[in-house]
């Protein structure tokens, strides 16, 4: 076990320098972006060029980049993201508080969606291996993954909101329902406050766009179950197991076993793309979360917002890498770590 | 350098190192040689022959200088080429060459065979390219892949396994080389092809005065080829000797449990050499002879020190504190008494 | 009566390309307590034969026709649930490679465990992982080893293990499909002791194959020889060796390297044919050193010869 | 004799997909593929009308106008004609997508090439970074990349570029790696090759079925990226056509329940997608690649 | 003397906001605020909206704007600006019914040193939400507090107070640097407004809840999320008409407008997009009120550079727009032809561009040719404008005014779009040919319709690169005039100068739309077009 905890400090190390290099790629972008920013905020209202001056003074725009650079990573490394140029005074953290729980329940309402759909349509396309259900599923983890969200979120809201007003066309939760925030991940804040009316409305704003975002990412779990487990079926040890005379459900269980422990690295992976599509679902969703924030602060180059939510993202896929790194050790009894 | 020795190596060394540093786990060095010394004369034939993960390959790509040595020293034709740099030492690698077990990896998956085998000659500017292909055509004859303009635009994977080993042979001998490390070519090979494969290496071995390192795991495969036999166990030879008397009158107790386990057609249900256990690991080699938690004649003596190489008689060479009597096996053979103790 | 008894059993791979026979026309019988070798070149149907018998030949394969005769049962004609419960307990099998037969990811004990549980001779999980641990001790590994995972075993243990699995409850057969190739010399006769102690106690009727006719010749009592899905010869060990019938068995003992014989070394010429395609008449003329016009028209049927059977126009002519 | 069969080889290298494993899918590919580029190609011929061009009286062209004779896919506010911007739209589509995937092709392989296979401290910082934008959302990366450059077809190839140098170079230096540890590499060191002719000569090749593989994936995405960029107004300014584009100006239709101004330009986005994703996957089948994705 | 009525002669008579039910397009002056039932109402039973089950007399508003910075030191945006009207009071403010600039918590004023010297006397029972009094030295503490910390609106004082000055408990003086004739429109923006003595002194709160002495109070703040208003239990004014106001924010019109129709929300205020507001128009159980707009969109053409440098093709341009059309096409008849910089019911305007007609193809191609141009030597020109900032609906502008100039035969359009902030920096720069621009302003008056775009020293933000001797005297002049007549006459003299030069061309006049439930029965709109949130009464 003192094994497992080196390996999991040594991940958790790892995480640094990818964190500093998007920080710097992020940095060095944002500052050969055109436009200033205090002019933005300001925009056509007049201004006097000695406040727009000061301004920038104020919030060190005018400081050498390299001294902003380490400014900046200094103060992050002490949980300070600096304040917003676009709303004076106010803290990035504080945005990205409100934000990212957002993002966290639509991305891991998506995961599981994708997951769960991806195994299903895997495990029949292998079982069913060449068969014409094996070429439905085979198309099915082309397809999907070849899907626009905002088209599929827009074909969906056209269906069950505008259509048969079952399900709301955007946002988290109604207004006329109150809900004590804790987590800010409203599901779950439903369940802890035990508030039901809150936890059915959350679950009704979360279903098209968890939908959406897990339709669209299932194909590649589709394509990896259906060839690790096709390539497992057929594999010696399932021979063995069968040559023992165990029913083929016992037998489907350990072959899934066996696949699923490449599927969980790919999970890693997913992260960049579940994040990506987030993006576009909570645009096409009116989600308040990272992705739409991300979207909104970039158009108004509000360099603090920009630079926060990309360490928050950045923070995010470290973690999950390092959360699937783990979860592959202690699955798979081969890693030694 | 005595006349007549085209490959001298002394002590030579490769230890592989796994894991540790950052994420690798626990460190491992794999001693997979450790300390080998010999000599080929030229136009001689050694038999390598071990278990699995004994260092075979790994001495035959270091001989090559395919790996470079950790320890030791390697002449080849009297020149160090231990630590010769790879630009010096393009110029001399047609000299040598290898021949791979594998013999669907060891080519270009891609590359037709007969532009594989044409290749070294164009790229060592040896012959003009059309003059290469004429000599491609001819050598795919000659391994007996005809009619050769059939095979020359075949891939790898258009042939059998024993039409491939053809063609990598093919490739080597095109360069006329006058040193070779044949890795294993049959064992890959179905039984019905190995006899024409083995043929082939001992006519081109004969007509060009090849000199060979001809590794194996099989005693008998090696007794058709090799005028000297090598045993090795975890990175050390054990004993070696002219390859009739070494099958016939094995000394070290190891050599003698590889000759009576092998299956044979003509003596059934002989008797055999028993030792204990498998091979260790070679990350993790037991002190003194490396051999003796094995041995059956193992005293405490092997347990702390380690044999070296010594003179046996005969020009036998025997790494053991108590090698078996002289022409003990026969009679044994034949059921006569017990194996003898130490 | 034979303990197995096969008759002209033919197994296809229905591949895009045609359909591969990779064994046809096949007819055998096995005594109980014996000891049978099946030997023959690389894709000469011989792993086939032995998943047709436990009814595992994978799909596009499958059983053409034929039957297959297990201590009366023909087993061709049994439903999945009934050859289900003949798998494991009254016929056992091991497999080539012992480093991809045995589940990467669940303990050693628990795979042989569930051959106990499935067969109702143990009723809990702790019942099974004690009788997983007998196994083990018969098969020479230490009994609390049912808590290693295979990839803390060295080959030779991981092929024990296997034998462990496919003996446990004590099977009539058993079926070993080249249970040695992967191993080096030594743990490969020490494999091979195992096998025949374990035959013994048990009182297992045993098929080996493997394409080492020097190996199948040592321990067992006869010999099936197959050429391109066909058995070519089949009959006791020391007649077959001494005096081959076939033309290719005669190949075959030429062609394996012995410590122990000449140090000469014949080849068979040529190659296998395509089991899609395969030559008229007899499958083998193509390569066979003293084929006759008949032998490229008519294909020879197999044909008992003493206590041989044999399938050559050539050897009937002899006799 | 042999220049022939060379010819020959060529041919059949350019068939070999459409045979064997996988032709099924290559060859639907192919044909949706095909069906956008020419309708790029020959827009003014296929489009009945400009991508700009009121193509309803005055008083219809306020509200979009549903699926007629005239007009098959219904019309956009303003009255342009859905089909027709479409076609149009695949211009700037495959314009885009086809530059980014070229250049980061162009940058991505050789770099992956030349890192993994002499290794060394280069290759480790060259990984570690192209790692960490690979780890990154594709799109953030590029709406970032493309608001900094400003909205135009260029640009935005510019910046799904920075998005799949990382993925080409990731694929080829993984596949370099494993193929010089293999043994035809050794087998070409043995022959004394020198690297240049070991690189060009026998691990490019062995890489190229993978790039193409891989192409085929970053086109598919590149599609997808690229009509999210669209979707956030970063390729064209309306109102050039862009299927993304259209898109979002025509989402907020849907509340009134029309349907086509989004379901069309959608759809396209998906087809072509598709079209470049069985291509990959058809060409991968006949090659037994195995990608990550 | 100080007389409310004297407040009349310096302000203006603006434009009356009111709520009606409106049928589509039609605006009415109708000075009759609530009751109006919509044209298309029908029983509540069918509207969504009933379903929902809320507090007696709570109001739900929605809106797609963002509340910046609830700190008036720093806020400079028009919702907010609504925000802190409703939770604050200033000396003054605007009668939603009358339009004038009336008392609030000054009850009278008086005006020396020809303007240079105005002097406050405040009500003596004004109190905060927690029931500290509200004195002169409040009001002056939160105007040099403004002036110090220097926020973005901060120059709507700086800009004219000299100094502020309390001369005892309920009376404040201001100095002044220049006189202002429109100093009272000034006082009545948030920057004026006395703050909770919370605030800290020389910082920004962003998230301050203390607020003001207005009706409400704020009990809840959640950001992008939720804001409640209470009644202040100490306003000196009439009693809300409900008891509580919540205001939901929305990241996109869509959400709005669907949140509108699950009855989430009582009203639909800033921003629908024209298509939902025509849509609700024919929905039953909603009512669509009308709201005419201060806000005006334009043209801004770069007159320094050639081609537009020349006088022909700028008018060329202005006769080819054709403002119907676009009124039509893109907003669905939800805003109104404009043709002046000032907008139509302020005083002063003038139909100044009518001159050149609508869509006058015919004149513009006569321009055109006298300028030089031909079908085969056309004239080239790109228009610039911002996505996202004036809603989706931009690019449709620039794209219906690409189709009339291009209508000439004789121009081509490029549309180049660029991201807000880059676009004010290009713009600012006078990158830009021609651009799309909209201004709200900041207070009532033509003054600052006119000014910053044409005076010289002041449109610099605009990259016009206009400048007009003639004009900027007349400016100068009409700021320091106390007499509106007076005034009114020099504005319409510069209105016509803009319309000759035409360094912009005015397009439309934005109208606002509330759309609400039938729930909702009454509500008022300032003047400024901020909704009274005390005004609104629902029906439960
Ligand atoms: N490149 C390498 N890196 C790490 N370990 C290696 C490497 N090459 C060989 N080894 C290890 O060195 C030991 C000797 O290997 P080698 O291949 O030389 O044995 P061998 O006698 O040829 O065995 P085999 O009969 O299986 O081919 C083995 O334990 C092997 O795992
Ligand atoms: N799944 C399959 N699909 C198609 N053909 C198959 C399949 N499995 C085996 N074959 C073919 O059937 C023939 C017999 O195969 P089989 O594995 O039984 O031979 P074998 O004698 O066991 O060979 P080896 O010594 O290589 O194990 C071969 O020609 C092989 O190519
Ligand atoms: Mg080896
Ligand atoms: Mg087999």
């Amino acid at each position: 076990m003192a094994g497992l905890a080196r390996y999991i400090a040594i991940r958790a190390l790892l995480i640094i320098p990818t964190i500093l290099i998007l920080y710097t790629v992020v940095f060095i972008i944002l500052r050969v972006i055109p436009g200033n920013p205090v002019e933005a905020v300001l925009g056509t209202h007049y201004v006097p060029p000695e406040v727009i001056k000061e301004e920038m003074h104020r919030l060190g725009l005018d400081k050498p980049l390299y001294v902003q650079y380490f400014d900046y990573l200094w103060r992050v490394l002490h949980g300070d993201f600096g304040e917003s140029m676009v709303v004076r005074g106010r803290p990035i953290a504080a945005d990205l508080k409100y934000r990212i729980p957002a993002t966290i329940e639509l991305i891991t309402a998506g995961f599981l969606v994708s997951v769960l759909l991806g195994i299903g349509t895997g495990t029949l396309a292998a079982v069913k291996r060449g068969s014409r259900l094996d070429y439905a599923m085979r198309i099915y983890g082309i397809a999907t993954y070849t899907l626009f969200i905002p088209w599929v979120g827009t074909l969906l809201i056209l269906l069950f909101s505008v259509h048969l007003h079952w399900l709301p066309a955007g946002g988290r939760l109604s207004a006329s329902v109150s809900l004590h925030r804790i987590t800010g991940i409203y599901t779950l804040d439903a369940l802890i406050t035990g508030n039901w009316a809150a936890f059915a409305d959350a679950l009704k704003h979360l279903v098209l766009p968890a939908f959406t975002l897990g339709l669209v990412l299932s194909g590649p779990y589709t394509r990896l179950v259906r060839t690790n487990l096709s390539d497992v079926l057929q594999s010696d040890f399932i021979r063995m197991y069968r040559s023992r005379g165990l029913p083929e459900g016992k037998v489907l269980r350990y072959a899934l076993r066996n696949a699923l422990i490449p599927v969980v690295t790919y999970m890693g992976l997913q992260i960049a793309i579940l994040m990506g599509g987030a993006v576009l679902t909570e645009t096409t969703f009116s989600w308040p979360g990272l992705g739409s924030y991300l979207y909104q602060r970039i158009s108004m180059r509000d360099y603090m917002a920009i630079q926060g939510t990309i360490v928050v993202f950045a923070f995010i896929v470290g973690i999950v890498s390092l959360l699937v790194d783990i979860t592959y050790a202690l699955i798979d009894p081969r890693i030694r770590y | 350098m005595p006349a007549g020795e085209i490959l001298v190596v002394e002590g030579l060394k490769k230890y592989f190192v796994k894991g540790g540093g950052f994420l690798g786990g626990p460190r491992r060095v794999i001693k997979a040689v450790d300390g080998v010394s010999f000599t080929l004369r030229k136009g001689e034939t050694i038999g390598l022959v071990g278990e699995s993960g004994s260092g075979k390959t790994t001495t035959g790509r270091l001989v090559l200088r395919l790996l470079e040595p950790d320890a030791g020293r390697i002449l080849f034709e009297g020149v160090d080429i231990t630590h010769l740099p790879e630009s010096k030492l393009r110029p001399m690698r047609p000299r040598m060459q290898m021949i791979y077990q594998d013999p669907y990896w060891s080519l270009n998956p891609r590359k037709p065979v007969g532009e594989a085998i044409a290749e070294p000659l164009i790229v060592h500017r040896l012959a003009s390219r059309s003059e290469a292909r004429e000599r491609a055509l001819e050598l795919l004859e000659r391994v007996g892949l005809t009619p050769p303009e059939d095979f020359y635009w075949r891939i790898p994977a258009q042939l059998s396994g024993g039409q491939r080993q053809r063609v990598v042979i093919a490739r080597a001998m095109i360069l006329k080389p006058e040193l070779l490390v044949a890795d294993e070519p049959v064992s890959m090979v179905d039984v019905s092809m190995r006899a024409e494969i083995l043929r082939l290496l001992k006519d081109f071995q004969r007509e060009y005065g090849l000199a060979m390192i001809f590794i194996t795991h099989d005693l008998s495969v090696a007794r058709l080829v090799a005028d000297r036999i090598m045993v090795m166990y975890l990175g050390r030879i054990v004993e070696a000797g002219p390859a009739e008397e070494v099958l016939r009158d094995p000394r070290h107790p190891y050599t003698a449990a590889l000759i009576t386990a092998a299956p044979s057609v003509r003596r059934r249900r002989r008797r055999r050499y028993e030792i204990r256990g498998e091979i260790a690991d070679p990350s993790n080699i037991p002190p003194g002879c490396r051999f003796h938690p094995r041995c059956p004649r193992a005293t405490e003596r092997c347990s702390r020190e380690e044999p070296s190489l010594a003179e046996a008689g005969d020009g036998r060479l025997v790494a053991c504190h108590n090698p078996l009597p002289r022409g003990w096996l026969a009679k044994w053979l034949e059921g006569e008494g017990q194996a003898p103790e130490a | 009566m034979a303990l197995l008894e096969i008759r002209d059993l033919r197994v296809y791979y229905y591949t895009l390309l045609g359909a591969v026979r990779a064994v046809d026309g096949v007819s055998l019988e096995v005594e109980r307590g014996e000891w049978v070798g099946v030997v023959g070149e690389s894709g000469s149907g011989k792993s086939t034969l032995a998943l047709a018998i436990m009814r595992l030949v994978p799909p596009p394969g499958r059983i053409a026709g034929g039957s297959i005769v297990f201590d009366g049962v023909d087993l061709t004609r049994l439903s999945e649930g009934e050859m289900r419960r003949i798998r494991g307990r009254r016929i056992g099998m091991v497999f080539q490679d012992p480093m991809a037969s045995l589940d990467p990811v669940r303990r050693i004990g628990d795979q042989i465990g569930d051959v106990f549980l499935e067969h109702g001779v143990a009723s809990s999980r702790e019942e099974a992982r004690r009788l997983a641990g007998e196994a083990l001790e018969m098969a020479g590994l230490p009994r609390d080893w049912v808590d290693r995972y295979p990839h803390q075993l060295s080959g030779g243990q991981r092929q024990r293990a296997l034998i462990a699995g496919a003996v446990a409850l004590k099977p009539e057969l058993l079926i070993a499909d080249e249970p040695t190739t992967a191993l080096d010399v030594i743990v490969q006769a020490k494999i091979m002791d195992l096998i025949e102690e374990l035959k013994r106690e048990l009182g297992m009727t045993v098929i080996l194959i493997t394409h080492d006719i020097s190996l199948a010749a040592e321990r067992s009592t006869r010999i099936a020889v197959m050429y391109a899905g066909k058995l070519v010869e089949y009959g006791p060990v020391d007649a077959v060796v001494e005096d081959p019938l076939h033309p290719y068995t005669r190949g075959l003992l030429e062609s394996a390297p012995d410590l122990w014989g000449e140090k000469r070394l014949k080849g068979i010429p040529g190659y296998p044919p395509d089991l899609r395609r395969p030559p008229r008449g007899c499958r083998f003329h193509p390569r066979c050193p003293v084929a006759m016009e008949k032998c490229r028209e008519e294909e020879p049927p197999l044909v008992r010869v003493g206590d041989r059977l044999v399938a050559c126009h050539r050897a009937l002519m002899r006799r | 004799m042999a220049g022939e069969s060379r010819r020959a080889r060529i041919l059949a290298g350019l068939a070999a997909p459409f045979r064997g494993p996988g032709r099924g899918l290559f060859t639907a590919g192919f044909i949706i593929v095909m069906v956008f580029v020419v309708m790029a190609i020959f827009a003014p011929w296929i489009a009945p009308y400009g991508p700009t061009e009121r193509s309803v009286p005055l008083k219809l062209a306020a509200e979009p106008q549903p699926p007629s004779w005239g007009h098959p896919m219904g019309t956009f506010q303003l009255g342009y004609d859905v089909f027709s911007r479409i076609v149009w739209g695949s211009r700037v589509v495959l314009y885009v997508v086809a530059l980014s995937a070229i250049l980061s092709m162009i940058i991505g392989v050789p770099l992956g090439l030349v890192s993994g296979y002499y290794g060394g401290a280069l290759d480790r910082a060259l990984s570690m970074v192209m790692d960490s934008i690979y780890a990154f959302p594709g799109i953030v990366l590029a709406i970032a990349v493309a608001s900094v450059l400003g909205p135009s077809p260029s640009n935005a190839a510019i910046s799904l570029s920075v998005v799949y140098v990382p993925t080409f170079y990731r694929m080829v230096r993984g596949q370099t790696l494993e193929i010089r540890e293999s043994l035809y590499v050794e087998a070409a060191r043995a022959l004394g090759f020198p690297d240049r002719v070991t690189l060009l000569g026998h691990i490019l090749p062995n890489v190229a079925p993978t790039t193409l593989v891989v192409f085929g994936l970053a086109a598919t995405d590149a599609i997808l990226t690229e009509a999210g960029l669209a979707f956030f107004g970063l390729t064209v300014s309306y109102p050039q056509p862009d299927w993304g584009l259209d898109l979002r100006m025509a989402m907020k239709d849907i509340l009134n329940g029309v349907w086509w101004t989004t379901f069309f330009p959608g759809l396209a986005i998906t087809l072509l997608a598709l079209g470049f994703a069985l291509m990959g996957e058809g060409f991968s089948e006949r090659y037994a690649i195995r990608t990550e994705r | 003397y100080y007389y409310h009525g004297k407040a009349a002669k310096t302000t203006t008579t603006s434009p009356t906001a009111t709520a009606t039910g409106t049928p589509t397009g039609a605006t009415s002056k109708t000075q009759t605020t609530s009751s109006t039932p919509a044209k298309t109402s029908t029983s509540p039973a069918t509207s969504p909206a009933a379903t929902t089950a809320k507090g007696k007399g709570v109001v739900v508003i929605g809106v797609t704007d963002k509340i910046t910075d609830l700190d008036p030191a720093n806020a400079y945006d028009f919702f907010t600006w609504e925000v802190l009207s409703n939770v604050m009071s200033g000396l003054v403010k605007y009668d939603p019914d009358t339009g004038k600039i009336v008392g609030d918590l000054a009850t009278s004023w008086e005006v020396k040193d020809n303007g240079k010297v105005w002097i406050f006397h405040l009500r003596h029972d004004a109190r905060f939400a927690d029931g500290t009094p509200c004195t002169a030295q409040n009001v002056v503490w939160s105007i040099e507090r403004v002036m110090r910390i220097k926020g973005d609106p901060s120059w709507l004082v700086t800009q004219f107070v000299q100094n502020v000055t309390a001369l005892d408990k309920y009376t404040v003086k201001f100095v002044l640097k220049t006189p202002a004739s429109y100093f009272l429109a000034l006082v009545a923006t948030p920057p004026y407004f006395p703050v909770s003595p919370h605030y800290p002194p020389d910082k920004i709160a962003s998230d301050a809840t203390w607020g003001g002495c207005g009706p409400y109070m704020i009990a809840k703040w959640v950001r992008d999320e939720v804001l409640v208003l209470k009644p202040n239990p100490y306003y000196y004014g009439p009693k809300p008409k409900n008891t509580e106001v919540v205001i939901k924010f929305y990241s996109s019109s869509e959400a709005l407008r669907a949140a509108l129709e699950s009855g989430d929300i009582d009203i639909a205020w800033r921003t629908l997009n024209p298509d939902d507001i025509k849509a609700f128009q024919h929905m039953p159980g909603y009512k669509v009120i009308e709201v005419p707009g201060l806000f005006i969109r334009y043209v801004v053409i770069k007159v320094d550079a050639p081609p537009t440098n020349n006088k022909l093709v700028r008018q060329a341009l202005a006769a080819a727009v054709n403002r119907p059309e676009i009124a039509e096409l893109v907003y669905h008849g939800t805003v109104e032809p404009l043709y002046s910089l000032v907008p139509k019911g302020l005083w002063s305007h003038i139909d100044a561009f009518k001159k050149y007609g609508d869509g006058n193809i015919q004149l513009a191609r006569k321009l055109l040719q006298e300028a030089g141009y031909s079908e085969t030597h056309k004239l080239h020109v790109v228009l610039w404008y911002t996505p996202t900032h004036y809603g989706s609906t931009e690019a449709q502008l620039a794209a219906v005014l690409k189709q009339e100039w291009e209508k000439t035969g004789m121009i081509e359009v490029t549309v180049r779009s660029s991201e807000w902030a880059q676009f004010v920096n290009q713009l600012r720069s006078g990158q830009f040919m021609l651009s799309l621009l909209g201004w709200y302003p900041d207070y009532l008056d033509p003054d600052d319709y006119l000014t910053p775009f044409l005076m010289s020293t002041a449109n610099g933000w605009t990259g016009t690169g206009y400048k007009n001797a003639t004009v900027d005297k007349l400016l100068q002049e009409a700021e320091v005039l106390t007499n509106q007549t007076a005034r009114a006459q020099i504005y319409v003299k510069v209105q016509q100068i803009l319309a000759e030069d035409v360094p912009y061309i005015p397009l439309v006049q934005g109208k606002l739309y509330l759309v609400t439930s039938s729930k909702v029965v009454s509500l008022k709109v300032s003047p400024l077009m901020f909704l009274i949130y005390s005004s609104i009464q629902v029906q439960s």
